[in-house]
């Protein structure tokens, strides 16, 4: 418990120190907005719509395919610990894991789904 | 000490919650998000169970372990669903969904 | 046992015991004391941020033949407190059209997934921070808290080039975020734990990059892109995208982005030189005092962080087409592939005598790179010819 | 009331404010950030439970990942980020009152369980869950069935997902 006692102390630091100092920014700082000021930034012309709108689909896809790593890297991770202590079988185990994920990788490299286009 | 019906009171509460979300809201990705509040509420149990029964045997935290991997599995088939009956039929509404009916 | 050999221990009894005599409870004094502490080593932190913005302009400048800052004080030195006064009196626009909350939230969590990489930094034998079990994740998940801060930037701007610079600079870092976490592995495997301070004392005769020298050099690559740093800094893209996901920010809230980032590839340099460079080990200088074992994780940190602005004022900056076909199609299935080889051979050889052990691993380690580096030749040479072969005739209707 | 009691007691009032302000926040983009904040908070009580592993996990996988894959999808669904027409069922009422009786009816069956209200007791000293993870992970007398059964799942929600959503047949024919 003791350790987690010194990582939420980190958190509440860490979040004293931002609102600080954007706080003291909000201080000392001039406030005269006004609607040209904070209208959105595109380049000098005036905005076109809002940017909310539907996006890529293929950035769906990395998403997707980095979830799916990140689960196993999460399995692999307490095999790593021990590893030195188990012996070849927990390797052979390990490879098998790895090697049905990578025919998953393979799979969405062959579909064309890893391409930019 | 926190006694164990805390832990499960909470995790009852958060499964109901995310019953709620599954059962009231009409877009698919919220209810999505309904069901991944009750995995979570099933995690906790688990890994209460692990902690206030013997904490030698791993198996709640294993079980937990591949609750996530059944989340994962869930999100990404569930929310592809999503894509794809959006590009089909331009919605994210689950009553408009209704393809299967003949 | 004095203030010299252990000098966290020695001050935090002494302000508890100052507590306690002012009739305070001994859990929140000592609550209280693990506050002061955390809060002592952040604004240390912040005070090396500041300084570490005049090493980046000084050290920009020299690889680019300028002489950088100069005019504020003895080489320049006051520049970044100048700095920092011009982010503080500036005006802080909000588009009118921005989501305030998530808005405003995005620098905060910006600056603080960065601090609290801190808390598993063992700075001395004798000054763990926290003695985590889970260490080497926990970098990880402060990442995703990274990550979620600039979607959050992105989206809440409401701006086109700050969505398409945040979608961009979260696409870069969940995609390296999976051979970074294979190669976290590695110094797990060799030290069988995921404790820092654990991982650094099983450095003892043999840094981990002597024994994984391919391991450290795409920990090093996946950092850099974790941190969207050239040449990965294609969200930033400024002919294109002028600055990217924090476009729509001003005055200090930016000024967190840009200290955050800062701060971010110093405490990456000192994570590589934690995990792959022995910490604060130097040929048992570390036991003398735990200042100077401080004085030797700076260092190393400094020389990784040297590193990561050598490679950004060196190289260009790639598509996002390029970056992610790097990654997934090479980066990813090497850094499997090298895990692989090293739990194989780790298991094989677990008897083996040391040197044997040793070189085992270094050969394994450069057969695998060579091997990657020659079917990747080959590959890029069939993919040229295919589109050369293409090219001719059409050249030839001409 | 110990100092652990009402640590626990705030976290528990943060998550679950947290989880219905993501069953009924209107737009997605925010219920999806307030999700962050629920599993957070879950991480959070996975820490007072001394689950170091599942906490730093937690955070790993459903923040890092599945909360970004979900603001992806929310963005990549939607022509216009504004949120028009009701959010809720017509029977959203019904929903309600299923949830509550579902939650009258756990707790109700819970306390007849006689292990309801026990206290856990303190780890052996030299516990190390991360090696009995990993050993349970990996032995084949205790897990490793379910351990290569997840790669399995895993591939499979890999291929379903990239087949299911992009595939280039079916993809944009009726736009």
């Amino acid at each position: 418990m003791n350790e987690w006692l010194y990582v939420a102390m980190f958190i509440v630091v860490g979040l004293i120190i931002p609102v600080g100092a954007i706080t003291a920014g909000y201080i000392f700082g001039p406030k005269k907005p006004n609607p040209v000021k904070q209208s959105t930034y595109e380049c000098g012309i005036e905005p076109v719509g809002t940017a909310w709108i539907q996006f890529k689909a293929q950035y769906y896809i990395f998403a997707l395919v980095f979830l799916v790593f990140d689960v196993e890297a999460v399995f692999l991770f307490p095999w790593a610990v021990k590893l030195g202590q188990l012996g070849l079988y927990a390797v052979i185990e390990g490879i098998i894991f790895v090697a049905i994920l990578v025919v998953g990788l393979v799979y969405t490299w062959r579909k064309g789904m890893l391409e930019w286009a | 000490m926190v006694p164990l019906s805390w832990y499960l009171i909470l995790a009852a509460l958060l499964f109901s919650i995310g019953l709620f979300g599954v059962l009231a809201r009409r877009n698919i990705i919220a209810i999505l998000l309904g069901v991944e509040l009750m995995l979570n509420a099933v995690n906790i149990n688990l890994v209460s169970f692990w902690r206030y029964s013997d904490v030698f045997s791993m198996g709640g935290q294993v079980f937990s372990i591949i609750v996530f991997a059944v989340a994962a599995a869930e999100v990404s088939v569930g929310l592809a669903l999503v894509i794809s009956v959006y590009r089909r039929r331009n919605t994210v509404i689950a009553d408009e969904v209704d393809m299967l009916k003949w | 046992m004095n203030f010299w050999n252990d000098p966290l221990r020695v001050a935090a009894e002494w302000l508890e015991g100052i507590f306690a005599g002012w009739g305070m409870d001994a859990v929140a004094a000592h609550v209280l004391v693990v506050f002061l502490g955390v809060l002592l080593l952040i604004i240390v932190l912040m005070a090396l941020d500041v300084f570490l913005v005049w090493v980046e302009r000084k050290v920009v400048a020299r690889f680019q033949d300028r002489l950088g800052p100069n005019r504020l004080g003895p080489f320049g030195l006051i520049q970044p407190f100048a700095d920092i006064i011009k982010l503080i009196i500036k005006e802080d626009t909000t588009p009118g059209d921005a989501d305030k909350v998530v808005y405003n939230l995005a620098p905060i969590l910006s600056m603080m997934s960065v601090l609290i990489l801190w808390a598993v930094v063992p700075l001395a034998p004798v000054m763990l921070g926290t003695d985590l079990n889970v260490g080497a994740l926990f970098i990880i998940a402060a990442g995703a808290i990274g990550t979620l801060s600039i979607i959050m930037a992105g989206w809440a701007s409401n701006n086109k080039f700050a969505m398409i610079g945040g979608f961009r600079q979260v696409a870069v870092m969940v995609s390296f975020e999976i051979p970074m976490l294979t190669m976290l592995m590695i110094p797990v495997i060799f030290s069988g734990s995921m404790n820092m301070n654990v991982i650094i004392q099983a450095q003892d005769p043999v840094p981990f990059w002597v024994l994984s020298p391919l391991g450290a050099l795409i920990f090093l690559i996946a950092a850099i892109a974790e941190l969207g740093r050239a040449p990965f800094d294609l969200a930033e893209g400024e002919s294109e995208l002028v600055s990217g996901f924090n476009i729509e920010y001003s005055g200090m809230k930016f000024g967190m982005f840009y200290a955050g980032e800062l701060l971010h590839a110093f405490t990456f340099g000192g994570f590589w030189a934690i995990l792959f460079f022995g910490g604060y080990r130097f040929f048992g200088l570390e036991q003398v005092s735990p200042f100077l074992a401080i004085l030797i994780l700076i260092f190393k940190a400094m020389l990784g962080y040297w590193v990561i602005m050598w490679v950004k004022y060196t190289m260009m900056r790639i598509r996002i087409d390029q970056m992610l076909a790097f990654n997934w199609k090479f980066l990813t299935p090497l850094a499997f592939a090298l895990l692989l080889v090293t739990a194989l051979v780790n298991a094989l050889l677990a008897s083996a005598p040391a040197w044997f052990y040793t070189l085992s691993m270094i050969l394994a380690n450069l057969f695998t790179g060579w091997i990657a580096l020659e079917i990747a030749r080959s590959a890029t040479r069939s993919e040229r010819e295919r589109i050369e072969g293409v090219k001719k005739p059409v050249e030839a209707h001409h | 009331m110990t100092a652990q009691q009402i640590i626990f007691l705030f976290v528990a009032l943060f998550t679950l404010i947290s989880a219905v302000m993501v069953v009924t926040t209107r737009n997605l983009v925010h219920a999806a950030l307030w999700l962050v904040s629920t599993l957070f908070g879950v991480a959070v009580v996975y820490a007072l439970l001394n689950a170091n592993f599942i906490a730093v996990v937690q955070v790993v996988v459903y923040i890092g990942a599945i909360a970004i894959l979900f603001i992806f999808a929310v963005m990549l669904t939607r022509r216009d980020m504004r949120d028009t027409g009701p959010q809720m069922n017509k029977n959203w009422w019904a929903g309600a009152l299923v949830a509550a009786l579902t939650f009258a009816g756990l707790v109700s069956l819970l306390q007849e369980w006689s292990g309801f209200s026990k206290t856990a007791s303190d780890f052996p000293s030299g516990f190390d869950a991360m090696g009995l993870l990993g050993e349970a992970l990996v032995s084949p007398d205790a897990y490793v069935l379910p351990f290569e059964v997840a790669s399995v799942l895993l591939l499979a929600a890999l291929v379903g997902a990239v087949y299911v959503a992009f595939n280039p047949r079916s993809g944009d024919s009726q736009k």
